[in-house]
């Protein structure tokens, strides 16, 4: 009703109808976003003023792309993409990174493991064609050739890394490695953060007008609060968040082991000294540069500082390191 | 013998179809019986042997516990995919049924509207998921429509040679009494149709399947496709296994009861269609290239046109949703257009590599099958389920076991482009070596001409058009299951630059590739139909004309 | 498209046909086949003539040309009362039984008679169509499939469905052509009291001569491929016809004479 | 299959075909059509055997069922010189005329003829077709398709069929029912040579009575369905015939005879 609401609809008021936003997610349902779904399970968005669906990402979704055209307030997304986005004529903004560390690894079996990028010397490495890039990068910086290493098409699927055809695998640090682990595979991960390679990762990502828009810009600002909020409750009793996705969306097939193991797994590179210090979501400016290097090296052209902006991530912390 | 002896009389069609004696029957039951127990026993003692642990094959007795033990989730997954399948494919069926009714009532639109109905088939998931999602937002919208798209062109095409497969002195009795299409459509034209109808309705049920199960990868909350995203990142290859197989059961259900409505509702023998080849004085050279040119113009007009005004009225952002004008300036105005160019026929040669070969196994394939199912009813009653099966899988369920089979060469990415085109082929070309007609079965029967022969001989050309609607049907299939495979297994061509593209936001990039794609599956096609007009001309004269 | 038929046809007296003209060139396997040369007719309203002469000399195709199904060659027309052949098939006053039966094999002999009258745009009338039906000889087949029936019972029924519509133009190719000489001379009597009189002109293709004669005011003798009207015979013998007539002189004398005009004579068979 | 074929058929005697106790029940429209009355027939090896008979008494039917095409209903054999007609069809030995043309419409009328040696497991033989099609009047249409030819025409092509196997036993329908009267009378002189003699059996349905007689040994007359032989005449024309013959006064007593039985007198058209 657009009648006497008794606060007219006032920017952080907590009472009136609650603005309806929807919140893009970067894949399927799981842990994977639980303290999102801790915010909404328990009320932390509404209490804020925010009516949030929850959008699923998936194999066919154009995350940015959605917040481009609106359909999302915000997304779920990763710096070089949101590079190559605006570099394409979007002009989104970074206003903070639920991980601390980039997720991506290369995934082997334990008993022969990939420790270190010059063990990629002569291997086969499964990569999706829309990885190739990072592992280039990858390589680059760590100064390997990209004829060293055999590139295998493939997409995130382990089985092409249990059934041999690769030695390693290209994905995601809390995703295939915990299913193989569920699975009883011994596996190893090795990070391309801890060599070199680490694009911000699980960006919250909007746009620039959103930033400029009042009215907007505080919706914003509520919704990265109430999600950080949900993440505090998660780095507090992660399993409880893996319960809660498994409970929420029982036609995601979610299995609860999995579910918990992932949880625990992606502490790891979610919360950090900065996150105690700053508060959740947080980045630096060192990480900037470092972005802005890897972009060159990623062949990404026209990123500067700007494509971030921290003042939201000010705002939700403005009274310290909790939302 | 006595197999012959039964042959000879099927041949006459009248009584060979009686019942079977009844003794024969347990034994018979028995048989199959053993026969899948043995196939099951073997696939067990394979998965947990020779590839245990390697995670490529579910085992049945696993399958089977994953199966109970998720019995509801499943049973949602499968209620939410199958339903959005079920309208989608009504929406798909009833949309072609009306496109074959106004090319019917207006024949001169037909080159149009196949050409436009196969230029919105040939559109890219990668491209049209996001899209679709934008438009509808959440819920089911999405799946419904690629359930509907992969739907309607398998039914619209077969359905429009059978509304040409009448004789010509059925033709003259509406004439006779001086009525219009409208009346010769009623009267003749929609029960003639009925074999092929039912034909593209049997084809399309794996289709809609497919097409609902891949839509919910454009960010469903439900579904067997959402399922089997998880099962296959989990590692879950017993899951992913069982929720393949239901996934073929409810297909395989859905085309079992369509093929017995199928029988029920066509039962009259085929008779000789004559009809005399092309009578109308043939037009200068100059002159038909002139009209087909003039129709291509117009097509692309429609298209360029209802691709702007489509976008503009849903208000796309124009980030994501790229305009012609977009389009045109990267493969032709812009400085570095000649680079894109270069770029984009790299890639397409590298995708005809793989959808030729592709194409032609496919259909090779599919006849091949098509006419050993017609041979024997235990070949077709024990390779039906596989086939069905095969279609409506979706090949990145199962790329790593065929790759593991196949190999990541040009050799296996044709297999997969075979595997994912043969099937409407398949079902076209069974219906169409139905279409013998009675009297010229007669004349084999006469000669106690084998099965084989009367094949060759009788039902390959009976066969024709049947076969030429899968042809064009199986061209643009074949080219969007390269660029499937491409993308899963070898990393190249057009496939690959499309997902790369869609992951990287170039978004004119993946727009000017679609719009490669589509004139690629339009060439294709009307190098099909080339070569149907002049076969058809002599075999199938009534094909030539309305 | 309805809003014409409501006048009953049967009503309005027989047309005049009129062919100027017409001559026909198929395309043919090798080269062009001229079928017939120009040829020019009159059929007087409500006559029934007979056309007869060897097998491929263009019969049908001229009762195909005359129904409008298919066109002359250029310079020939085809008159029916002054308007074009699809006038008058548009107004549901046109029949023709085509060689093979051609009935809809997913109808049955009813069905197939009845649709006959839908067609035209005339109300189906049940009665009717089982008369009709039982008047050929198939009454208790309306309900068959025209797979069940005999050759000879299928042409029957596409006679039928000629006349259920009662019209003003009646052109019947070969029309008894399938069935046996007992039930031939039965249709030849019981069935032309339908079609000869004020109300309809007829044109009929026979191979029988006797036929011919006997049902015919006309009978117009064609040559060979390309075909033409070599004699134009009037009958005159009185109607009704009855079998007496047929032992009558003026009978014998016009079997011979075109018989002649065919070139049967040498093989002459059983008559004269 | 075609290991049996290599003795050449046409050096092997005419057979001799049994019926024993044939009869068909259809399933009607609405309740079992009873066609063809329990019926015992020999037709003796070398034979000319002509069939006459009301439309719809099962003339076609019984024809299909000597040919194997269709089954007697139980206790009912047919037996070909003691085998089993589809044997007799399989080593290519039997050809049958079908009522209907049933040409293959994809191929041309030369193409049709040519098929039916290859289905018999002979070498096609080039020469002989275009003979054959010559002699049915067809020269020159050699590569003409089913839809090009006149009705007649068509029929012809399909007699040529039949006889280009030479078989040993031939089934004929009605063959000459599309043709006029002056080629009829050509064919009915100038193929019987091919047929009638040691080597082919010969079952002839047609519903010309002077045909019958002209042409068989013997005429069956059937009454009305369901069908069973109510007369079996000698005819005992000396052969080869010839027109003189159809002077005589045996034949039109024959034909006379087959019209009373037939019921056709009453209705007595030329002849008598
Ligand atoms: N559509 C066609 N294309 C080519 N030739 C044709 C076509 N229709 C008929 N003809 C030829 O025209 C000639 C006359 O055919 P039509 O059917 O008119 O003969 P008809 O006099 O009716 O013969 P019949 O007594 O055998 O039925 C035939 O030689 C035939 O080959
Ligand atoms: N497949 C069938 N199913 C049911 N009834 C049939 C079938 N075939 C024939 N009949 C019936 O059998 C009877 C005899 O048919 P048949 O074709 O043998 O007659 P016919 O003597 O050849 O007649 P005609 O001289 O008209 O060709 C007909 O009444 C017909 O209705
Ligand atoms: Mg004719
Ligand atoms: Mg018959």
């Amino acid at each position: 009703g657009n009648e006497a609401s008794p606060s007219g609809g006032s920017a952080s008021g907590t009472d009136g109808p609650a603005a309806a936003v929807t919140y893009q997610l970067s894949w399927t349902h799981s842990v994977q976003f639980g303290g999102t779904y801790l915010a909404q399970d328990r009320g932390l968005f509404r209490d804020l003023g925010l009516d949030v669906s929850l959008a699923a990402g998936g194999p066919n979704v154009a995350g940015d792309a959605n917040t481009v055209s609106g359909a999302a307030l915000m997304n779920v997304s990763v710096a070089d993409g949101v590079a190559r986005s605006n570099a394409e004529g979007a002009d989104l903004v970074i206003i903070g990174a639920q991980y601390q560390k980039s997720p991506v690894t290369i995934l082997s079996l334990a008993d022969a493991p990939l420790t270190s990028p010059q063990d990629l010397v002569g291997r086969k490495i499964g990569v999706a064609g829309t990885d190739t890039p990072g592992l280039e990068a990858f390589l680059a910086i760590n100064g390997l050739t990209q004829d060293q290493v055999e590139f295998v098409p493939s997409q995130y699927d382990p089985a092409v890394l249990t059934a041999g055809q690769v030695d390693g695998l290209y994905c995601f640090y809390n995703d295939l490695p915990v299913a193989l682990a569920v699975q009883g595979i011994e596996g190893h991960s090795m990070l391309l953060a801890d060599f070199g390679y680490d694009p911000m990762s699980q960006t919250y990502t909007v746009l620039r007008s959103s930033l400029q828009d009042e009215a907007r810009r505080d919706q914003v600002i509520r919704l990265l609060r109430g999600d950080a909020r949900g993440w505090q409750l998660y780095q507090d009793d992660p399993r409880a968040a893996a319960e809660l996705a498994v409970q929420a969306y029982p036609d995601a097939g979610l299995d609860l082991e999995t579910q918990q193991e992932q949880a625990t797994v992606q502490l790891d590179i979610m919360f950090s000294e900065a996150t105690e210090q700053f508060g959740f979501g947080w980045f630096t400016d060192d990480q900037v540069q470092e972005n802005l290097r890897l972009f060159e090296l990623l062949g990404i052209e026209g990123a500067t500082e700007q494509m971030w902006d921290r003042s939201i991530l000010d705002e939700v912390y403005r009274d310290g390191p909790t939302a | 013998m006595v197999l012959q002896g039964e042959q000879a009389v099927q041949a006459t069609g009248r009584d060979g179809d009686g019942p079977r004696p009844a003794r024969a029957r347990p034994a018979a039951a028995l048989r199959v019986l053993l026969g899948w127990v043995l196939v099951i026993g073997l696939w067990e003692l394979v998965g947990r042997t020779v590839l245990a642990d390697r995670h490529l094959i579910g085992v049945p007795s696993g399958i089977l516990g994953t199966l109970v033990e998720n019995a509801d989730v499943y049973g949602r997954g499968l209620w939410f995919t199958t339903r959005e399948a079920m309208i989608g494919y009504l929406a798909g069926n009833v949309a072609a049924v009306a496109l074959a009714l106004l090319v019917v009532l207006l024949p001169g639109l037909e080159r149009t509207v196949l050409r436009l109905a196969l230029v919105v088939y040939c559109l890219p998931l990668v491209a049209l998921g996001p899209l679709l999602r934008l438009a509808y937002g959440f819920g089911d919208g999405p799946q419904v429509t690629l359930a509907a798209l992969a739907v309607y062109y398998l039914t619209l095409v077969p359905l429009l040679v059978g509304m040409r497969a009448v004789p010509r002195s059925w033709l003259d009795l509406t004439a006779t009494y001086g009525r219009g299409r409208w009346t010769t459509l009623v009267t003749v034209r929609a029960r003639a149709a009925l074999p092929y109808l039912m034909a593209g309705l049997q084809a399309s049920v794996p289709a809609a399947f497919l097409g609902a199960l891949v839509g919910e990868f454009t960010g469903a909350e439900r579904g067997i496709g959402v399922l089997s995203i998880q099962a296959l990142r989990s590692l879950d290859t017993d899951g992913l296994w069982a929720l393949m197989i239901l996934s073929a059961v409810v297909s395989m259900i859905g085309y079992v009861l369509v093929s017995f409505i199928a029988r029920r509702l066509a039962p009259e023998q085929p008779t000789v269609l004559l009809a005399t080849p092309g009578a109308d004085p043939r037009r200068p050279a100059w002159r038909r290239w002139l009209v087909s040119a003039g129709g291509v113009a117009l097509t692309a007009a429609i298209v360029l046109l209802a691709w702007a005004g489509l976008f503009w009225l849903l208000d796309l952002n124009p980030y994501f949703a790229k305009r012609p004008w977009d389009v045109w300036e990267w493969l032709v105005s812009a400085p570095t257009a000649a680079e894109h160019r270069a770029e984009l026929f790299t890639a397409a040669s590298q995708t005809a590599l793989v959808a030729v070969p592709g194409y032609f196994a496919g259909l090779a394939l599919g006849v091949l099958l098509a006419a050993a199912f017609s041979l024997s009813a235990r070949v077709r009653r024990a390779l039906t389920p596989v086939a069905v099966a095969l279609r409506c899988v979706p090949i990145i369920a199962i790329a790593p076991l065929l790759v593991a089979a196949l190999g990541r060469g040009s050799f296996g990415t044709a297999v997969v482009v075979a595997l994912m085109t043969f099937f409407p082929t398949l079902v076209s070309c069974l219906y169409g070596l139905g279409r013998l007609p009675g009297q010229v079965a007669d004349v084999f029967a006469a000669y106690a001409t084998p099965r084989t022969r009367v094949l060759v001989l009788g039902r390959l050309p009976a066969m024709a058009p049947a076969f030429f609607a899968a042809a064009r049907i199986a061209a643009p299939t074949a080219l969007l299951a390269a660029t499937v495979a491409e993308w899963l297994a070898t990393g190249t061509g057009l496939g690959n630059m499309m997902a790369v593209d869609a992951a990287t936001s170039r978004y004119t990039s993946l727009w000017s590739t679609v719009v490669v794609v589509t004139l690629m599956a339009l060439a294709g096609y009307a190098l099909v139909e080339a070569v149907e007009r002049r076969v058809l001309a002599v075999v199938a004269p009534e094909q030539s004309r309305w | 498209m309805t809003g014409v038929q409501t006048a009953r046809t049967a009503g309005r007296p027989a047309p005049e046909v009129l062919c100027t003209a017409v001559a026909k060139t198929f395309p043919g396997p090798a080269e062009p086949l001229p079928v017939l040369a120009s040829l020019d007719l009159t059929l007087e309203a409500g006559s029934v003539t007979a056309l007869v002469g060897p097998s491929g000399c263009g019969k049908s195709t001229l009762l195909r040309i005359i129904a409008g199904l298919e066109h002359p060659d250029a310079g020939g027309s085809v008159r029916i009362d002054g308007d074009d052949p699809l006038e008058v098939r548009r107004r549901g006053e046109l029949a023709i039984a085509f060689q093979d039966a051609s009935l809809l094999p997913w109808r049955t002999a009813a069905g197939n008679v009845a649709l006959a009258r839908r067609l035209a745009g005339q109300p189906v009338d049940h009665r009717k169509v089982a008369r009709l039906l039982g008047m050929v000889g198939l009454a208790g087949f309306e309900k068959a499939r025209p797979a069940q029936l005999s050759g000879g019972m299928r042409q029957r029924a596409a006679i039928a469905r000629c006349l259920v519509t009662e019209p003003r133009l009646l052109l019947l190719d070969e029309p008894f052509g399938a069935v046996d000489e007992l039930t031939r001379r039965r249709l030849n009597i019981e069935l032309p009291p339908l079609w000869s009189g004020a109300t309809t002109t007829t044109l009929l293709v026979t191979h029988s001569i006797p036929e011919a004669v006997l049902l015919a005011d006309r009978v117009l003798v064609m040559s060979a491929r390309p075909g033409s009207i070599v004699a134009d015979l009037p009958v005159g013998l009185e109607r009704p016809r009855r079998m007496q007539q047929l032992h009558s002189r003026r009978f014998t004398e016009l079997v011979d004479r075109i018989g002649t005009l065919l070139g049967v004579d040498e093989y002459a068979l059983g008559q004269g």
